[in-house]
């Protein structure tokens, strides 16, 4: 008996040790950490998640406690009731057990009071943030499996629209309109606020704000389909003049082909299927079905961030996108040899 | 000590037309399952009319009141039926059961029959809009339940009529009133939301 | 035992039929996206010409599901829509009918579509994968139930467009 | 001075002829006969069975999925395929495992433990598992004709609408989901009744067996919960299949409307599964611990209050699609109040422990590990109750974590203890109890080894129902973790099944009541009789084998030539009328047939709605149709 109680013990106690050690070790310095704030909204849940999770350890830990002192003999003080007989201990023990009982339930709803009030300030707290001043509006739409983002301007010549990459200010609050063109999505950047869902006929909101700049990544967290794995996000809070700069970088046409070499890219773009879904201002193509490319030089990553953007990802990305992302809705064209390089030189061009 | 007691049953009754029959509490179960079921649908109706602009959908015509309205009399009337029939069964009167169950067969016939002459004046069905997805649902489910009802009240008209029958039949025959009393019942709420769901919550007079 | 037989034989059929309706092919075998070929043996040089009574090409993808949901998509992408409005027609000829000028089969709707037709249908050929054409003919043979009706999307997620759901308000009686 | 002793008349009368009792209980033979049986151990222990070897189908899909997480990138199932296993996971755990299993064994220690012979409605008891085990083919058909569902297995539309899911795939899921709720609500239909209204002479509502009383919470659960995912897997097959708008956003039909009557359904489901498994440690608890429960009345009260608030806090599984702030924080109070009633529950069982003589035997070893991974489960339940931290954690892999925590911690442990505490009473033989501790331990390790990892993952942003994640993310080494974790747990799973085969054949025999328990299954022989007691009990305790000097009062009079049974009271039961249940038949099975066709043939084709509605109703003429002789005459 002795010896089975020692065992419980230790294993609870490893258990225990090598859960919180791990938890204390690996949160921090993370682009897609809920533990990891970057945000004054994000920080506000970070300091709530740290007050839930010392009191409920320590409510943990003295349930585990009591629980397996009950396998000891020495605490009772109740040896004399022959029990294995009777099965009834004296009615004193039992309204001695039951007063007990009712004490640690007013302690429960006591601490779980503290936690609603926590939880629901905590909230409040955050909702705040719509107050400020001189917002940034950002229209997110899901696709399956790419983002689509739209910086809201009441000057229509202003509005930019770009993918899978968003560039915010730091310190200046965020609204991001949700919306969805097909399933249910849901934008998430853990550093800095909780997810959203994105629903069809449904326009959410969501207000963010980052207080230093960084690169966090976000992800698709609500179930959408296939490719569900690979549907990322950039999120590049910088500082109002860089991010200024970007705006005005982006809201620039494409550039045109400075070389042979290039201009022959384009020409191979605009005689495949590309043009019927990729958008890239300042040329013919149109096509609204897929992320816009104007700038897609300048992004990070390809295939809604599901590989780095190099010219060998790419190359290996528009030849088969059916291997990188099985499903996705990137036709497989048939390209002539000559005609790869290019294509590929031409869009990373597209600074 | 281990005296053994002994608790005689054998003076009890070997079967029961009452609440108490387990058969009762049977049927009590499924009025349970059907209701919530339909309260749920009634709310989910509602809650999809929050969410339009225009009730009913535009192209839907408003429903046509008088004959939904006056089909719900003889459907009112047929519980008499159904209490004359079980009332009967627990004194083990056939023609009263007889008497009963035909008259609930008859008039809920009646009121089946006028039902679907007033699902030919509809001007949607289940495709051609949200409003017409919920009507059809309300109409094909109680509908659904209503004609096996019905069958099953035949067939204990049947029973009854040709003899076959002993106490266990008696007792279905009064426990089918429970889910015929609550068939009605309900219809009322439906008849209301279908009906008159599109002149109350609607968005034109 | 007979019957035993044919109930194996039942079973595996239907069980054909799941495959088929159920197979994803997500990656395109290359061989498909080769140069296109002529799939109706049709008269290169009268596009528009006698159809040759024996198409020798089928669709590959015949009775998928998910390859008739992909057509559907792609139709809609490429904007097909916009000359055949939901298969109800517009600037182009409508795809729901009886009588194709250049013929019904897929091998026929695989050429119409590769080579185009006179008075606007466009060559689409070299633009667009093979595979995608064979997608969006799959769609086109289901809206005229040349599908198996099991393979086939009950409807879109989009304002009722069904013809007969249409007609079905127009015969009813308003108030 | 207890009422019984009143009602009571003290003549012993004890000539019995349990030849003929045996004779009118006999199993018909032959393999017509096997489908025909309908005592309450056969059917119930074909649920057991069944829901078994969903639990090693959904274990085997587990496996796999942990084996793709692995490592990052990693390549040993492809997108689909693990779409479909998560699919096929959640749904065969929750639907064809979880519920069954719970309602399998209720139907096998309810009427023992109440003291009949029977449950009230035997070939309704047939008809469902009949049901039931087309649901367990149809799902597994479509599983191996490469049709399993993949939209997950809350089927979300529109991503599980005609749009996005092309295919049957989601139509065998939802109609799947039909088998399983009408055979969910036969049963509970069936253990209401006959815990209202057969429970044994004596045996008033404040003396029901604590796990009698959670069954009893559970079936008004699945009564008032399982219509909601009716009406939401019709909603879908319907417009799937005749193209009705119910779940179309173009055409008025709300996505979160699904949302809401799913979680509606949903979040009950839960308790559904683990209401009975609290029962189950209140039964092993009072045996092992060798003494009275701790606060009788506050664990009913708190079962209950259980099962009502269950119904108020579906909205917490969608906190994140933008509700109104007021209505969200109401419905974080009520999720927490759950911890509340949880507490009390857990408190008392301490208390009935720490005060207890507790034998330390596997079964509360299970026990012991319960309240260990529950609490835990619930604490992050409380977590997830708050709404800023449920927006970072939702859908990811702590949600996982927690959901586990709950479902394995809450209702898998509880239910292996429950194993090894009745296997005596099921087979007559005891369980090996050395293997029984190892396999409680291999258990224990593995299951958090495997499941306390994705805490951190969830906290480190890893959403769920990923199929892969890429090497930079930083979630390799827990992953591994885990899938190590999970083949500890398979190795779990395959002690258990080695103890009981071993047991089976060379444990030690168990006799009547080998914990000197306290209800009445253990008056029982072991394994009981198909007419379970010679004599029915009458009985005056809450405790009734525990009554001091063991007298009992049994029940004489009832007839033996023929199932018969005694109906009680509601409240007190007192012997009202005797009550003739229905023997061998073999028209549930064919009214199961009937009813399928119908349900598998609408996946295909609507008429089959009707047509199977006609021969279903032909079934079920012939089943109910007065054989001769009309049995009771009429006196």
């Amino acid at each position: 008996m002795k010896n089975n109680t020692r065992q419980i013990f230790s294993t609870f106690a490893g258990v225990l040790g090598v859960a919180c050690l791990s938890l204390l070790i690996s949160c921090a310095g993370h682009q897609q950490s809920a533990v990891d704030p970057a945000g004054p909204q994000s920080g506000r849940i970070d300091t709530l998640w740290w007050s839930f999770f010392w009191l409920l350890g320590a409510i943990f830990v003295i349930v585990m406690v009591l629980t397996l002192m009950t396998l000891g003999r020495r605490h009772r003080g109740f040896e004399q009731e022959p029990l294995e007989a009777t099965h009834k201990p004296s009615e004193e023990t039992d309204s001695r057990l039951r007063r007990i009982i009712a004490g640690a339930t007013v302690t429960t709803v006591v601490i779980l009071f503290v936690l609603i009030v926590a939880s629901v300030g905590t909230g409040k707290a955050n909702s705040e943030l719509q107050n400020k001043k001189n917002p940034l509006t950002i229209q997110v739409t899901g696709n399956q499996w790419w983002w689509q983002l739209e910086y809201m301007n009441s000057d229509p010549t202003k509005i930019l629209v770009t993918a899978n990459e968003m560039h915010i200010p730091v310190g200046r609050p965020v609204q991001i309109r949700g919306i969805s063109n097909d399933v249910i999505h849901s934008f998430w950047v853990p550093n800095l606020n909780g997810k959203r869902d994105l629903i069809p006929s449904h326009v959410t909101t969501q207000w963010m704000e980052a207080d230093h700049p960084g690169v966090f990544r976000g992800q698709c967290a609500e179930f959408c389909g296939l490719q569900h794995a690979h549907m990322a996000i950039w999120v590049i809070a910088e500082p109002e003049d860089k991010f200024d700069a970007w705006m005005r970088a982006q809201l620039q046409p494409a550039a045109g082909p400075s070389t042979p070499e290039l201009q022959r890219g384009r020409q191979v773009f605009m005689n495949n299927a590309c043009v019927y879904c990729h958008e890239i201002q300042g040329t013919t193509a149109a096509g609204q079905n897929g992320p816009d490319l104007t700038h897609f030089g300048s992004r990070r990553g390809i295939a809604a961030n599901t590989v780095p953007n190099t010219a060998g990802n790419l190359a290996g990305w528009i030849l088969d996108p059916q291997s990188l992302k099985p499903g996705n809705h990137m036709a497989t064209i048939a390209l002539n040899s000559t005609d790869l390089q290019p294509l590929v030189e031409y869009l990373e061009s597209l600074k | 000590m281990s005296e053994v007691r002994t608790l005689d049953v054998s003076g009890l009754k070997q079967y029961e037309i009452s609440n108490q029959a387990p058969l009762w509490w049977g049927q009590l179960m499924i009025v349970f399952i059907e209701g919530t079921m339909f309260a749920i649908l009634i709310a989910a109706y509602f809650y999809t009319r929050l969410r339009m602009d225009v009730w009913p959908p535009p192209g839907d015509q408003y429903p046509h009141l008088l004959l939904p309205s006056v089909a719900l009399i003889p459907l009112v009337l047929s519980c008499l039926g159904t209490y004359w029939a079980g009332d009967s069964a627990k004194k083990n009167d056939r023609a009263g059961m007889l008497g009963g169950l035909g008259l609930n067969l008859v008039l809920a016939g009646i009121a089946l029959a006028m039902r679907i002459v007033e699902w030919h004046s509809l001007n949607f069905n289940w495709m051609t809009d949200i409003q017409g997805s919920y009507v059809w649902a309300f109409l094909g489910l109680h509908t659904f339940d209503y004609i096996g009802d019905l069958v099953f009240t035949a067939v204990l008209f049947v029973l009854i009529a040709i003899g076959r029958y002993g106490p266990k039949q008696r007792q279905g025959v009064y426990v089918d009133s429970v889910v015929w009393y609550f068939l009605v019942a309900i219809w009322i709420p439906i008849y209301v939301v279908i009906y008159w769901g599109p002149v109350i919550v609607g968005t034109q007079q | 035992m007979r019957t035993g037989a044919m109930g194996i034989c039942v079973m595996c059929l239907l069980l054909l039929a799941a495959c088929q309706r159920e197979k994803r092919d997500i990656r395109p075998s290359p061989t498909r996206l080769a140069i296109y070929g002529d799939a109706a043996k049709e008269d290169a040089l009268r596009p528009g010409g006698p159809i040759s009574p024996q198409p020798v090409v089928n669709n590959p993808y015949n009775g998928s599901a998910y390859d008739i949901s992909e057509g559907q998509r792609l139709f809609n992408w490429y904007n097909c829509s916009g000359c055949h409005a939901n298969g109800g027609g517009g600037i182009g000829p409508p795809l729901i009918k009886q009588h194709w000028t250049y013929g019904g089969e897929p091998a026929n709707l695989f050429d119409t579509i590769v080579k185009g037709r006179p008075n606007g249908m466009p060559a689409w050929g070299g633009r667009i994968p093979e595979y995608q054409v064979w997608q969006i003919i799959a769609f086109i043979r289901s809206m005229n139930g040349e599908q198996p009706r099991s393979a086939t999307a009950s409807r879109q997620d989009s304002i009722e467009t069904n013809p007969q759901n249409i007609v079905n308000r127009v015969r009813g009686k308003t108030k | 001075m207890t009422a019984s002793q009143d009602i009571y008349p003290q003549t012993p009368n004890l000539a019995h002829d349990v030849d003929q009792l045996e004779r009118s209980w006999r199993h018909p033979r032959g393999i017509f006969g096997w489908f025909s049986y309908t005592t309450h151990q056969a059917i119930g222990m074909r649920y057991i069975i069944t829901a078994f070897i969903m639990l090693l189908a959904g274990g085997v899909e587990a496996l796999l999925m942990r084996t793709q997480l692995m490592h990052a990138n990693n390549g040993f199932l492809s997108a689909d395929r693990y779409n479909e296993l998560f699919t096929t996971h959640g749904t065969t755990m929750m639907f064809l495992f979880a519920v069954p299993m719970m309602e399998g064994m209720a139907i096998y220690l309810v009427p023992l433990m109440c003291g009949t012979r029977n449950v009230a409605f035997p070939r309704l008891n047939a008809f469902g598992y009949w049901i039931f085990v087309v649901g367990v083919l149809f799902l597994y058909w479509g599983v191996f004709t490469n049709a399993a569902p993949d939209m997950g297995w809350f089927a979300y539309p529109p991503l599980s609408g005609p749009q996005f899911t092309p295919g049957k795939r989601t139509d065998y899921w939802a109609q799947m989901i039909t088998f399983t709720e009408v055979s969910a609500l036969c049963v509970a239909s069936e253990l209401i009744v006959t815990i209202s209204k057969m429970r044994a002479p004596g045996m008033s509502l404040n003396r029901m067996p604590l796990y009698v009383w959670s069954i009893l919470t559970q079936s008004f659960m699945v009564i008032f919960a399982m219509p909601a995912i009716v009406l939401a897997s019709s909603y879908l097959l319907s417009d799937r299949t005749v193209a009705t708008h119910f779940v179309n956003p173009a055409e008025g039909g709300d996505p979160l409307l699904y949302q809401h009557i799913f979680w509606f359904f949903g979040h009950p489901e839960v308790y559904i599964i683990f209401i009975p498994a609290l029962g189950f440690v209140s039964a092993i608890v009072v045996a092992h611990a060798r003494r009275e429960i701790v606060g009788y009345t506050a664990m009913v009260l708190s079962q209950i209050a259980n099962g009502f608030i269950a119904f108020g806090l579906w909205v917490h599984h969608m906190f994140a699609t933008d509700l109104p702030q007021i209505g969200a924080a109401y419905f974080t109070a009520s999720s927490m109040m759950i911890a509340i009633t949880s507490g009390v529950q857990i408190f008392c069982w301490i208390a009935t422990l720490w005060s207890g003589r507790p034998r330390l035997t596997t079964a509360l070893h299970f026990v012991y590990g319960f309240i260990a991974i529950f609490v835990l489960g619930g604490l992050s339940g409380v977590v997830l109750a708050s709404i800023p931290l449920d927006l970072q954690v939702h859908d990811t892999f702590f949600v996982v974590a927690h959901f586990h925590y709950v479902l394995i911690g809450g209702a898998v442990f509880p239910l292996f203890g429950a194993f090894y505490h009745w296997f005596p009473k099921m087979t007559g033989r005891m369980m090996n109890e050395r293997l029984g501790r190892l396999n409680f331990w291999v258990l224990f390790i593995g299951f958090n080894l495997t499941f306390f990892p994705m805490h951190i993952l969830g906290l480190k942003g890893m959403p769920r129902r990923v199929y892969t994640y890429s090497p930079e993310m930083g979630w390799d080494q827990l992953n591994f973790l885990a899938t190590v974790g999970a083949w500890v747990i398979a190795v779990g799973g395959l002690l258990f099944i080695a103890n009981v085969l071993w047991s089976r054949k060379k444990g030690a025999i168990a006799g009547n009541n080998p914990w000197d328990a306290d209800s009445l299954e253990w008056a029982a022989a072991s394994p009981p009789p198909n007419y379970n007691f010679e004599y029915l009990p009458a009985v005056t305790s809450r405790y009734p084998l525990w009554v001091p000097g063991a007298d009992r009062t049994f029940v004489t009079g009832t007839r033996s030539d023929r199932r018969e049974v005694l109906v009680t009271t509601l409240m007190d039961a007192e012997p009202h009328h005797r009550y003739i249940l229905p023997g061998p038949s073999i028209w549930p099975l064919v009214a199961g047939i009937c009813v399928s066709i119908g349900f598998v043939g609408s996946v295909f084709n609507a008429w089959y709605v009707t047509w199977g509605a006609i021969i279903s109703g032909l079934a079920l003429i012939a089943w109910f149709w007065p054989k001769r002789p009309l049995e009771p005459a009429d006196e």
